[in-house]
């Protein structure tokens, strides 16, 4: 068996605001080995995000990691110096955010916040960054890099922005890459291009990726594995066929079957009822209880904690 | 005229147009137009849903806009229950919208932040003036409709989910017993969860009040699940309309098959070879000759960069604007 | 151009700090004694008075009455204007006759006495005046009497003349920056004595606190209008000192006396003198620099009445018994109008009297304006019973002082009218007779004090600070000529 | 360049706006006449001066005979100056502008450093201190810090000259009196603006790409947190041009300032005028400046 | 195992799973936690208190003078005496209790005058931002030449003429600051009227009056309170300045600016004459802004509050 490139264990998050302590990761485990898609898929306020951020080292300065290990090629991130992890950031672990519109600074240009990325990690000179930005921009696609590197990110469509994000996420060969929802603000046919050259480059480079979405279509198309989280915990886990095919907890069953099919069409979908929990009232026991057609007494006193079904699949449920 | 053909039709929009001016500096000078609705006809049967889908900027949210008269249209015509909109203006435009309403896309920027529930539903009844003394018991059984309790009445926006607002939203959409609703990407902001449930709501109160739906979206399966005609749009054109089934069985234009092959599958087992498109979508304010499409299309031959295409029927009921259909 | 180097910097120049700038080049076209202290550096009159107050030569070497209207003046060979032009009778008619006629002219009305200026030969000049004029030899030294190059202002015009002007003085326009300074050079050709400075610097500095700061740290060698509050801390300074002197200027009260007005009763006008405390105003708020006074013609003016000066009635007591009789016993109220920022402590000075009158039940209405909207309700006659206003005199003469309580120019203002003064004051206006004219003024000082037309609260004296490297004794007329200071 | 064109196009209603507020302002000013004769003047005197003045036509007349004067810079004479309005108001423009630009150079060196400051070490003691002095240094009025800055630096300590034009030194506590309140106001605002922008995507980014925080915060963040300061600074010049007025008068600075408070005074309106209409065109111009900064800073604005 | 939406509603669960913290409490429990905000809060609180209550609190009438006590220095000081706690003036009237009745003029004119800049601005920009065209055009080139002549000018031209007063001062600081309103508020309309739920108004069928009213207005109402916090600050800074001018609140009437204005000629001899006052104005003004900055952060629905 390979050693994982990255195994996060028993990860908790905290957010200290105004309006109290948010607890928004409370128990988030999960590999990811060289070479593999991991996508974590879960609603709106999950954890997802904040789970990649702790990865980086980007959270900010009021949300503190309270418990946990996150291991990346064996060393522990989290007993870095700070500067041990600015080093691996955009060098060895890289990171693709959801928003292409806002994540590109509108003050510089592509060239410029390519180039600095590589000259930082690379100590590339400067006709050398140049050379090695177009090469990069090339490989995602974009058509006339020379004159690209010359522009302004409000110059460029969401598409072509979000091919500079990768562009540059990938020009020190990443080990890791996290991409948070790299598709969710771009259009179908877009995203389509996107989807097709992140499976691409992602066999030709041999790079570990966490791929971050709430479209489970995305996920069916691109993933090895699958996390589902819920209310900052990790629900289920498994290689995506085996999750397809056979979900085990309720809460990615109810999500698999709300989703319109296109080749079927019906009535009335089926929904999971109720809202997602607000993270200051977490419910008590299991979090997805309240909305959960299984949910017995137990479920709303005890916290189930993550059981193995078969060498790759975990759920954390008394009923699967 | 042809009194009679119309006279069955809810809505019928002819060569729709909107163009935008846009300005440079500050002492604005027009530089241009951005052609956001360019020549687009449909016509709405009472009480069926019809679908529209296109990418991002293809001007859907225009077309609903412009039948609303939230704004002028450039050119066209819109007929609303036999009437034409062109020269309808001011009190009488009001009189018009009580019978189409809006659901918006963005439930937190759709709700007025400093109203109550209460009142966010009430407005449409006081202000025309249907407000009756028992106003508490309209509100609230309007309320009850989306699902929502009479406990609800007097909280503000920023106390409810992204869900629960949609509910408002709709409920406020249905005060006024409107024949025409036009959805504007209803869903697009909600958690898949929560998606499923809008979706299943806004079926459930056509089939009670009777109502009729423009729904636009760029999620072509919601589409699907909820239509009964869809219309493609891009770059400001219909390119295809169609029935549900028909569009997706067998979709005409080049586009639409881009976009059904591009739409992700939730399901492993299926992973395919799809259609991947070149190119971005043009600038609406410098679009290409010819066919808009040209650019991209897979199949593009010489004429389709010199003529547009005219958008005509190839079977019953399907329309098409392309110079080599399906 | 260096602000703060004057003295520090050069021995040989003299730099003095005033409040305002000047106000023009035209000497016929400002009233502002201010800025005559400048011009008397630059130009010469006729004829200087002395610090008794008699007239001497200055351009006229000498003068001679012919008639009741006519005057004959020789003037001074081989004075030279500063461009090199000689100096001759054509020019003193040009600047003459030039105030005399031309309506304009801001001190038109000080000259149109004047009908005619004749040249007699290239030195020698007779003026003709309209009705006999006692005064003419005191306002022949006093501003809009300078004599002007007409030669220059003619070929070269009245604009030029401004930007570049041109006098007889001892010192020579070098360059005007408005609003902050002039500076004058030395004049080799002076006909006089040989010019002490090489460069004379008025420094207009409006804020008292930089000033003051100025002179401490030995940037200007004096300032005027020094606050009184300062004069321990310019003494105490190593190297500063402050120097008093009186002025012709004296501050009042102006009285509504016409019917209707509280103030009508002669009970209630005593009884505002009788609520004053002079001695405490000039003690404490002027800090001595003040004299209380009863009458406007101060020592040193033609016609004084010494019985008047240096003296005030101060006795609350009668003050509320006079209200009593006069049937205010519950007090009244009345509206002071003043000044801010106008004359010496002016506001502080009001609110003073304000409270003052409060103690004998005078409830004051103090309506404080500043200078050109209070200059406006002036001109306008507009105030109401109680006005502050300080008046100078700078014809040295004491017809001056009671122009104003004539009956025309009363009206509206005072409303003053007494049969005797104005009796009096006409003849004086035309008498000849000295000693006759002065008896009269002294009368008529004394009539007024008794009817409170005015009540006359002191006489204001100069504040100057001064650098202790020069001697510098300030004058009764407020003009600085440079060349009686001098280095120690 | 064609925007520069067009900008100054826009300029002339606004200068048109101005000439009525002016106009109007003068004209319910009653007459200069009063202030300009001698106490002891006679009513002959003042119709006198009312007709050679003009000041006996109705307004209409006078206002278009203003503009139409105006528009060929001519202000009319200055009452107290026997001169041409114009030509003493801008001879006198260069050391106001003097002033202000060292002022402006001062509050921009003081406050883009504390601002960043405040804003990365955001709820610390630092932050603290530098926002409470920001509120200090505009809660201080002028004249009052610049007669303290005299009283000590000047008086007691002797290490600048109390007042007066020329050096260099003589620049330094009338920027400083001028440059604080500017200061305050500008480093409140780049704290603020810089903590909007480090809170944005593209800071993430940048961070994300492994770069040193400093290079983040005055790279990444700077260049966009000074576009919305950039305004401001252009809104502040009239406030800038303002405060000379009452600093020029404390340090007897031979600006406009004394110029124009004289004039005000003593309703020497064509010099008013004159005065307002420069200073009016001056922070228009300031603005403009402003605009084409704002546009290198922001790459955004060419493209549209 | 389809769950329909009528059985979702009856459920439970789909009631708010938060509790939402009731607004006044909230903002008091955030008030409470921002150090400066207390602070700004207090400071308002005890300096209106004190301008209320002045006749109760003043030792002394600000007006009396007693020319034997004049330039008494504060009572800590060797000379001074405990009648006078912060000393005398130059006329011997008691320095404290002329700060504390100058407190009712400062915030006087302080309010006063925002008011009357806020209800012109308000409108103006109101009218400009919502309907645009020539009416924006006019009202914005009118704000643009405002805003091209310095404040103090137009100040001082104004109160040269009319004679400064009271009312007059009010007035005048009023409509030279309309501009500030009216630009930041045409602003705010202009996003505003793109937002959804003014289109949704406008779906409905509501009148522009009503749109402006009950859809538009009190969404500007919080910038428009910041605005006017900072602006009552601004202004009794601005009538110091003024008061140097000689144009600023005559006496007898007792104001912050016109005691630093007078006192600074005693800067160098009596410092206490200039300096209570002074402090008076920074405490306020400290006050003032540290509660704008609260209530910004408060209101400012893009300004989330994070961190301690
Ligand atoms: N900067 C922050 N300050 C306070 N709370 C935060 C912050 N970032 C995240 N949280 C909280 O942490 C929880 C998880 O947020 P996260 O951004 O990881 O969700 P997500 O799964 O990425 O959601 P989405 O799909 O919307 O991106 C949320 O409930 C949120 O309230
Ligand atoms: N008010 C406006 N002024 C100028 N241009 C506009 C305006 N509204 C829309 N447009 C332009 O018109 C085009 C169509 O816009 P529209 O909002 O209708 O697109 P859409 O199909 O609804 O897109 P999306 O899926 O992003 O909502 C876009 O290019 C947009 O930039
Ligand atoms: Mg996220
Ligand atoms: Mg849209
Ligand atoms: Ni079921």
């Amino acid at each position: 068996m390979t050693t994982p490139l990255l195994e996060v264990k028993d990860l908790q998050v905290r957010f200290q605001t105004d309006a109290g302590m948010i607890p928004s990761v409370r128990d988030c485990s999960f590999t990811v080995n060289p070479g593999e898609i991991v996508a974590i898929v879960g609603e709106s306020g999950c954890g997802k995000s904040v789970t990649s951020l702790s990865i980086m080292g980007l959270l900010p300065d009021y949300g503190q990691v309270a418990a946990g290990e996150i291991f990346f090629d064996d060393r522990d991130l989290l007993k870095l110096s700070k500067k041990e992890r600015r080093k691996l950031r955009g060098n060895e672990i890289a990171m693709i955010f959801q928003e292409p519109m806002t994540s590109l600074n509108p003050v510089f240009t592509i060239g410029n916040q390519i180039g600095e990325v590589i000259r930082l990690h690379q100590g590339l000179d400067q006709t050398r960054t140049r050379e090695k930005s177009i090469e990069m921009l090339n490989r995602v696609g974009i058509p006339h890099p020379e004159r690209v590197i010359r522009q302004f990110p409000h110059q460029l469509s969401g598409g072509m922005r979000q091919r500079v994000m990768i562009a540059m996420a990938l020009s020190c060969n990443p080990k890791l890459l996290i991409a948070d929802e790299p598709t969710t603000a771009l259009d179908v046919t877009i995203q389509a291009q996107i989807l097709e050259m992140m499976k691409k480059l992602n066999q030709e480079q041999e790079t570990g990726v966490i791929l971050i979405t709430h479209d489970l279509g995305v996920v069916a198309e691109l993933a090895d594995r699958v996390v589902v989280m819920y209310a900052g915990k990790v629900v289920e886990q498994s290689p995506v066929f085996e999750l397809f095919a056979n979900p085990k907890h309720p809460y990615t069953r109810g999500l698999l079957q709300s989703i319109p099919k296109m080749d079927e069409r019906r009535e009335e979908l089926d929904s999971i009822v109720g809202l997602v929990p607000n993270p200051l009232q977490m419910p008590s026991g299991c979090a997805f209880h309240p909305r959960c057609p299984l949910a017995s007494d137990r479920c709303r006193g005890e916290s189930p904690a993550l059981t193995t079904l078969s060498e790759n699949h975990t759920v954390r449920c008394f009923h699967a | 005229m042809d009194e009679a053909a119309t006279s069955q039709a809810l809505l019928e929009v002819k060569g729709l147009k909107k163009h935008f001016p846009f300005k440079q500096g500050i002492f604005s000078r027009n530089a241009g137009v951005v052609r956001a609705v360019d020549g687009v006809d449909f016509t709405i049967q009472p009480g069926e849903t019809f679908g529209i889908v296109g990418e991002s900027g293809c001007g859907k949210s225009t077309t609903g806009q412009l039948i609303l008269k939230l704004m002028e249209p450039t050119a066209g015509e819109i007929r609303f229950q036999g009437q034409n909109l062109t020269n309808v203006t001011g009190k009488q435009i009001r009189q018009v919208r009580r019978d189409m309403q809006m659901v918006f896309q963005d439930p937190y920027a759709s709700l007025n932040p400093r109203l109550t529930v209460r009142n966010i539903v009430a407005e449409s009844l006081k202000v025309h003036g249907l407000a009756k003394s028992d106003l508490d018991d309209q509100v609230e059984e309007l309320l009850n409709v989306v699902g929502l309790g009479s406990h609800h009445l007097l909280r503000y926006p920023h106390e409810f989910s992204g869900g629960q607002r949609q509910r408002i939203g709709i409920a406020r959409a249905l005060a006024l017993k409107p024949k025409l609703i036009i959805c504007d990407e209803p869903v697009s902001a909600l958690d898949v969860s929560i998606q499923a449930q809008i979706l299943n709501l806004l079926k459930k109160l056509q089939k009670d009040f009777q109502l009729t739906y423009i729904f636009i979206a760029h999620g072509l399966p919601a589409v699907k699940h909820v239509s009964d005609r869809i219309g493609v749009m891009y770059l400001g054109k219909m390119v295809e309309l169609a029935s549900q089934e028909a569009l997706f069985q067998h979709p005409h234009h080049p586009y639409t098959e881009a976009l059904l092959s591009a739409i992700p599958v939730p399901d492993p087992t299926k992973r395919k070879e799809r259609i991947v498109l070149q190119g971005e979508l043009p600038n609406p304010a410098d679009p290409p000759n010819g066919c808009h499409f040209h650019t991209r299309c897979p199949y593009a031959k010489a004429i389709c960069r010199e003529e547009e295409p005219v958008f005509k029927q190839i079977e019953k009921g399907h329309y098409t604007a392309c110079h080599f259909p399906l | 151009n260096s602000g703060g180097s004057g003295a520090v910097g050069n021995e040989k120049v003299l730099t003095i700090a005033r409040g305002a700038d000047m106000v023009s080049f035209d000497v016929h076209n400002h009233n502002n004694t201010s800025t005559e202290a400048i011009h008397v550096n630059m130009f010469n009159y006729l004829i200087k008075l002395d610090e008794n107050q008699e007239p001497q030569p200055d351009l006229a070497e000498s003068w001679e009455q012919k008639n009741d209207t006519t005057w004959e003046f020789k003037l001074k060979e081989n004075v030279k204007f500063h461009n090199g032009d000689p100096f001759t009778a054509e020019d003193v008619k040009f600047s003459l006759e030039r105030v005399a006629k031309d309506q304009s002219l801001l001190e038109h009305t000080s000259y149109k006495q004047i009908k005619e200026v004749k040249v007699i030969d290239d030195h020698t000049v007779e003026i003709i005046t309209h009705n006999p004029d006692p005064v003419l030899l005191n306002r022949l030294s006093r501003l809009g009497s300078s004599m002007l190059p007409s030669k220059y202002i003619e070929e070269e015009g009245w604009d030029q003349f401004l930007k570049q002007p041109v006098g007889t003085g001892p010192y020579q326009f070098e360059e005007w920056i408005r609003d902050d300074r002039v500076v004058l050079k030395k004049y080799d050709d002076y006909f006089g004595e040989k010019p002490k400075w090489n460069q004379v610097v008025f420094r207009a500095i409006p804020e008292e606190a930089t000033r003051v700061g100025e002179l401490m740290t030995g940037g200007v060698d004096i300032v005027e209008n020094t606050p009184p509050s300062d004069i321990e801390r310019i003494n105490g300074n190593e190297g500063t000192h402050v120097q008093e002197a009186p002025t012709q200027r004296v501050m009042m009260l102006v009285v509504r006396m016409s019917e209707g007005n509280v103030t009508a009763d002669p009970k209630v006008r005593e009884a505002i003198e009788l609520a004053i405390d002079n001695q405490a105003i000039t003690d404490n708020i002027l800090q001595g620099a003040g004299t209380p006074t009863r009458t406007r013609v101060t020592p040193g003016t033609f016609g004084a009445n010494p019985k008047l000066y240096d003296k005030y009635e101060y006795d609350p007591k009668k003050a509320k018994q006079l209200l009593k009789e006069a049937g205010f016993e519950k007090g009244l109220k009345l509206t002071l109008s003043a000044t801010n920022g106008r004359y010496l402590k002016d506001k502080e000075i009001a609110e003073m009297i304000a409270a003052m009158l409060s103690e004998v039940g005078i409830q004051v209405k103090l309506d404080m304006l500043e200078w050109s909207k209070y200059n406006e309700k002036y001109q306008g006659k507009k105030f109401d019973e109680l006005y502050m206003i300080g008046y100078g005199n700078s014809m040295f003469d004491g017809g001056y002082a009671f122009e104003r309580l004539s009956p025309e120019v009363a009206k509206g203002e005072t409303d003053y009218n007494n049969a005797e003064v104005e009796k009096l004051l006409e003849q004086a206006m035309e008498n000849m007779d000295e000693k006759e004219r002065e008896q009269q003024y002294q009368k008529v000082q004394e009539l007024v004090a008794a009817d409170r037309p005015h009540i006359y609260l002191h006489q204001v004296k100069g504040i100057y600070g001064v650098n202790d490297r020069i001697n510098f004794n300030p004058r009764l007329d407020e003009l600085i000529i440079a060349d009686d200071i001098e280095l120690k | 360049m064609k925007y520069f064109f067009k900008s100054l196009l826009q300029v002339i209603p606004v200068l048109f706006i101005i000439s009525l507020i002016v106009f109007i302002l003068v004209n319910v000013t009653g007459n200069p006449v009063d202030l300009m004769l001698p106490e002891t003047a006679t009513e002959e005197d003042r119709a006198n001066l009312i007709q050679a003045l003009g000041l006996d036509q109705p307004l209409h007349v006078q206002y278009f005979r203003f503009l139409k004067n105006a528009v060929q810079g001519d202000f009319g004479e200055s009452f107290r100056y026997n001169q041409p309005a114009l030509p003493i108001v801008l001879e006198r423009l260069p050391a106001t502008i003097e002033l202000a630009v060292t002022s402006m150079i001062v509050a921009t060196l003081l406050s883009i450093p504390l601002g960043i400051l405040s804003a990365v070490k955001r709820n610390t003691f630092l932050d603290v201190l530098i926002t409470g002095g920001a509120v200090l240094g505009k809660a201080m009025p002028n004249f009052w810090l610049g007669i303290m800055l005299i009283l000590i630096l000047s008086v007691t300590l002797k290490i600048f000259p109390v007042s007066g034009h020329g050096t260099f030194l003589h620049l330094v506590l009338p920027a400083i009196t001028l440059g604080t309140g500017i200061a305050a106001e500008m480093t409140r605002l780049i704290r603020s603006s810089m903590l909007e922008i480090l809170g944005q995507d593209y800071i993430r980014t940048a961070r994300s790409k492994g770069l040193m925080e400093i290079i983040v915060v005055n790279k990444h963040a700077l260049r966009n947190a000074l576009i919305p300061v950039v305004t401001i600074m252009a809104l502040q010049t009239s406030t800038l041009i303002g405060g000379t007025l009452i600093t020029e008068t404390v340090f007897s600075w031979p600006g406009m300032g004394q110029l124009l408070i004289q004039a005000v005074n003593t309703r020497d309106m064509a010099l008013v005028q004159a005065a307002v209409f420069v200073i009016a065109l001056f922070v228009i111009l300031g603005n403009l400046l402003a605009d084409l900064t704002y546009r290198y800073l922001d790459p955004r604005i060419k493209y549209n | 195992m389809s769950v329909s939406v009528e059985q979702a509603e009856k459920g439970t669960t789909i009631e708010d799973t938060s509790q939402p913290i009731q607004t006044g409490r909230r903002w008091i429990r955030v008030l409470l936690k921002s150090k400066t905000g207390t602070i700004g809060l207090l400071i308002i609180l005890s300096v209106v208190l004190v301008a209320i209550f002045a006749d109760v609190i003043a030792p002394h009438n600000p007006v009396a003078t007693k020319a034997a006590d004049r330039l008494m220095p504060p009572m800590w000081i060797e000379g001074g005496t405990g009648d006078h706690p912060l000393g005398t003036d130059n006329l011997g009237r008691d320095v404290l209790s002329r700060i504390i009745y100058g407190s009712q003029i400062s915030l006087l004119v302080g309010i006063c005058s925002v008011v009357v800049a806020g209800a012109i601005g308000l409108v103006l920009g109101l009218l400009s931002g919502y309907f645009g065209g020539w009416i924006d055009r006019v009202i914005m080139r009118t704000v643009d030449s405002f805003l091209a002549i310095p404040n103090i000018l137009l100040m001082l031209m104004v109160l040269a003429v009319m004679g400064p007063g009271l009312l007059t001062l009010i007035l005048v600081l009023g409509v030279t600051n309309w501009v500030n309103y009216a630009r930041v508020i045409r602003g705010e309309v202009l996003s505003i009227k793109e937002r959804d739920f003014v289109r949704a108004a406008k779906s409905i069928g509501s009148s522009h009056t009503r749109i402006m009213g009950i859809h538009i207005l009190p969404n500007i109402l919080s910038s428009f309170i910041v605005i006017s916090t900072l602006s009552v600050a601004t202004t009794i800074i601005m009538e110091a300045s003024l008061s140097f001018l000689g144009l600023g609140i005559q006496p007898p009437t007792v104001s912050w600016g016109g005691m630093l204005s007078d006192g600074r000629q005693y800067l160098a001899t009596s410092w206490w004459v200039a300096t209570f006052p002074g402090i008076a104005i920074t405490i306020t003004v400290l006050g003032i802004i540290f509660l704008g900055d609260w209530l910004r952060d408060m209101l400012d629905p893009r300004m989330k509050v994070n961190g301690r």
